[in-house]
């Protein structure tokens, strides 16, 4: 087997962490990859949802996009984004949303609208898209980073996009989710349970040392007691995600 | 919570018993069509009791189920046999409190629709434009008021009258045909059964028939309930008579026309309850006693739909 | 042709107070004989609605009620109750709703639940079902009473199920619609047009009298100054009640 | 109102001129699919000025309209060429101001969604679960807070966020077919289109083919814009390219992948606008200059739905 990248790693990861999930609302890209490895290995029977409105797909081949054709044909279900959003997502029915961003902070709250002031950006990023309800309404998020760095991992986001139950409880609102449980980078995972708890190291990528998480975290990193090293990727869960998943490594780079 | 899109087939029997209990609030969808009629017969041959039930037009089922004994209260926004006349045993209830009194909380059509949607959506209240000088709200404290944080078109404060949501703890519907796992396709008039499913802690859906998971994903527009929203689907042909499944049966109007008569008076109705469903230990042996005459004139022909494509990439 | 009964002519009446409207609520019954008389008349292109969520009814036959199987095939359309309650008639695409009630009263509102106490009923009636909304959401709203009097046409409700707009006002919420305009029974026409004004009668059926009239309404009834005469229905239009709509006389009874 | 099932086809230049004028609101949907893009471009050869454009997810044809000079502010969820890159009119607006100021309101998805919501059901405000925490409220104060009147879990007053109706002076979405009346069926991806029409003054509806009313009504359940909602049905084959129509055509990627680098170079951008849409008189001629290479390549193979019987008295 070649080297295993990142990109390999944290989808490996993600996958095992949806052992025990019913369904799930995926991006494009790694989480679409976890997912699929997923359904291949802990969870064959976990339903992924699109917020374009695709329950249960089959497809043909790799999407390109949340949206794409190859979704729909074939899918079990393709709900209108009143229902999709309002029932299905807002309603409950949704286990864990992944979700990415620009910025996160140590309580799981999301950045994805500008870097800098919000009205003079100094880049002005696609906005919310449907993560704020991701957060809202998903029982629990993972967030998938491709790189663990400073820039990402701040100590305070420049906008909060997508709060996570903290920020709601503030706020005077009643959360229903627990936010941000999973952070899986290409150096780790970072943990949390539900509100009132910080983001905690809890596992790291072999050969990474907490040290160097600690550096690449803009916070004063919460460190478990004892955090595990991820077990590699098996010879299977390679197999599957270069040959079965993504052949044509268009996630996988 | 695993096994989203598991084989959650069961028998009618089976649904029931794991998935009713006593005092729970059950929810019964189907506007005139698709009324689930066996299921509520089966709760009937259970025995169950003390349940609040939930149903935009509460009719023939309901006040068998009245009869029955298994109903302490009802929510719903119209208590009649549709335009063939009157339910017996509801009236005698809420006019006389004989055999028993009933606990009625009355909202509109729409009310009832936006309690549902209030319930699937997990929001405290839905807002709607009825009610205003109504005396409902003078009779169901569930009917609020709000005042918008938007200025009115006047530039002053607007009003606006919301209702709570509803959760059941088991919604049943009918459907025309589902997958396995529960995917479940329903055309013709549809009412409101996805929000009823949607707002429910629990949700069984019988079907006409269970059907090749290929026939649900040919088209995947038609499934209006997802499997993931469904724990129990049952076969169940002709489950929806005396209504009707639109392509299946016809609705059985000789049947509703005669059950002002049979529900005015009490020593009947309990006759009809003990032929038709004490006497029958499931819907098959209810369906074979209705016999073939009555399944013949409530047959249908055909007026298939012009197929629509979905596309494959080459 | 055999002498005009008031199924017919309250039917024909009805028919055409419907030319220049776009789309009618029509229930099942003289609504229903009255909508598609003025589509073989003077509104070929009117759509009817039903509450079921039918659009654009093409039936076969004669339907028995607003969700008649024969509605539904060869529809133009189809909806869910959410949408057609929500963005059809309370979004305001419905031009006219018929309604029917126990009770009316000089401002249109109308009794459909209960004659007596609503804790302790006399009489337990249907209730509101859609007519609440219709009320609130359709531009104006035909009643059509098979019989005029003191009962129905009351000085006070027993119970108000479905308000016009004046108690609406009073209620502090600004209507979207009309209210009650027309009220056609076997006896003439009562006429308003909106907030703030009483029914009035403007038409008699030919050979009653103003006074007939107002012994069977139950208030102090405004007449028009110079009511009209309705004219007899047509031998056109009765050919085309009689032999095209309800050959039977399901509803022309 | 007479007229509402009267023969509505128009060409797309009559349907935007009768229907698009300068400082109007107008609604673009379509979620990915469907993308009304030949209207778009439509709507620049004739030189709108100052309109609000309200869309979910601002794409390759609102950067155009930007570029073209249409635009006086944006209402939006998701500003970007999806996962493809920037989009460079856009950001350049934002960002520097150049070559003009945009005013931009930002929501969440769901937010947009339930500002049709209330259009189309002519409410004052929506609610909905998201906001609470969130920044977005303090940059747009079309986001507020109301107070529920029913008691929370904990007895205590719970409070939710709400956004206000929007209603465009004019709607318009694509989709596969209509019959000439103009009752839309859309299948596959639906978005929110239906509630963007009806929570509109004005709609026109852009669609692959215009078909017999009978193949409409052989399945009126696929029918999600009704014909009573529409004043004008336009015939427009690929009107949505490089977005899909779900059956018709796949979606160009490698148009998407090549946006960024024209958007991002106002000179490139200049000059496509001038090729492709100043260039061609209609959208027929941008088809026809796409070429069969493009045609081809886009083309999609048959998965046909199985059909459903909707049943005739017999």
């Amino acid at each position: 087997m070649a080297p295993v990248t990142s990109s390999e790693l944290v989808s490996v990861v993600a996958a095992r962490e949806l052992a025990d999930t019913g369904t799930v609302f995926a991006g494009i890209g790694l989480p679409t990859l976890a997912a699929s490895l997923a359904q291949h290995t802990v969870a064959p029977d976990l339903e992924v949802v699109y917020e374009s409105g695709v329950c249960g797909a089959h497809p043909d081949g790799l999407p390109e996009t949340i949206a794409d054709a190859v979704l729909v044909t074939g899918a079990e279900a393709v709900l209108d984004m009143p229902t999709l959003f309002g029932s299905v997502l807002q309603g409950g029915h949704i286990d864990v949303g992944f979700l990415g961003a620009a910025q996160i902070d140590r309580w799981g709250n999301l950045n994805s609208s500008v870097i800098g002031d919000w009205h003079a950006p100094r880049v002005r990023l696609p906005g919310p898209g449907g993560a704020t309800e991701v957060m809202a309404g998903a029982d629990a998020v993972f967030v998938v980073m491709r790189r663990h760095d400073p820039r990402s991992f701040v100590d305070e986001l420049d906008f909060c996009t997508s709060p996570g139950p903290d920020r709601a409880l503030a706020d005077g609102v009643r959360p229903a989710g627990r936010g941000v449980t999973r952070v899986i980078t290409d150096l780790g995972v970072l943990s949390r349970d539900g509100v009132g708890q910080e983001l905690t190291l809890t596992a790291l990528r072999r050969g990474v040392s907490v040290e160097r998480v600690r550096a690449a975290t803009g916070w004063p990193l919460r460190v478990a007691a004892d955090p595990a090293t991820l077990a590699d990727p098996t010879d299977a869960e390679l197999a599957t995600l270069r040959t079965a998943i993504d052949p044509e490594r268009v996630y996988l780079r | 919570m695993p096994g989203r899109r598991t084989d959650k087939r069961t028998s009618l029997h089976d649904a029931i018993a794991a998935h009713v209990r006593d005092g729970d609030t059950v929810s019964l969808e189907g506007f005139t069509h698709l009324i689930p009629t066996a299921a509520g017969h089966e709760i009937i041959r259970q025995g169950r009791r003390d349940l609040t039930v939930v149903r935009m037009t509460a009719d023939i089922v309901v006040d068998q189920m009245l009869a029955a004994g298994c109903v302490r209260k009802l929510v719903s926004s119209f208590v009649g046999n549709s335009s063939a006349g009157s339910l017996g045993n509801l009236r005698g209830r809420i006019e006389r409190g004989v055999p028993a009194p009933l606990e009625y909380e009355e909202y509109s059509h729409y009310g009832m629709i936006c309690r549902y949607l209030a319930g699937a959506q997990r929001l405290p209240f839905y807002p709607l434009r009825s009610y205003a000088g109504s005396d409902l709200p003078s009779v169901n404290p569930g009917i609020r008021k709000v005042a918008s944080p938007f200025p009115g078109p006047d530039g002053g404060t607007e009003h606006i009258y919301v209702v709570p949501p509803v959760h059941p703890d088991v919604t049943i519907v009918h459907a025309q045909r589902a997958d396995r796992a529960g995917n479940a396709q329903l055309w013709g008039l549809t009412g409101v059964q996805a929000e009823a499913v949607f707002a429910a802690e629990r949700a069984v859906v019988v079907v006409e028939e269970i059907v090749a998971d290929e026939v649900v994903r040919s088209d995947p527009n038609r499934t209006l309930i997802p499997a993931h929203a469904v724990d129990a689907v049952v076969e169940c042909p002709r489950g929806a008579h005396p209504s009707f499944a639109q392509g299946y049966y016809d609705r059985d109007n000789t049947f509703y026309r005669s059950w002002s008569a049979i529900s005015a008076d009490p020593r009947r109705l309990r006759e009809w309850l003990t032929e038709w469903v004490y006497g029958t230990r499931e819907h098959a042996e209810y369906v074979a006693k209705l016999g073939g005459d009555v399944r013949d004139r409530l047959a249908v022909g055909d007026a298939l739909s012009a197929p629509v494509n979905y596309g494959r990439r080459l």
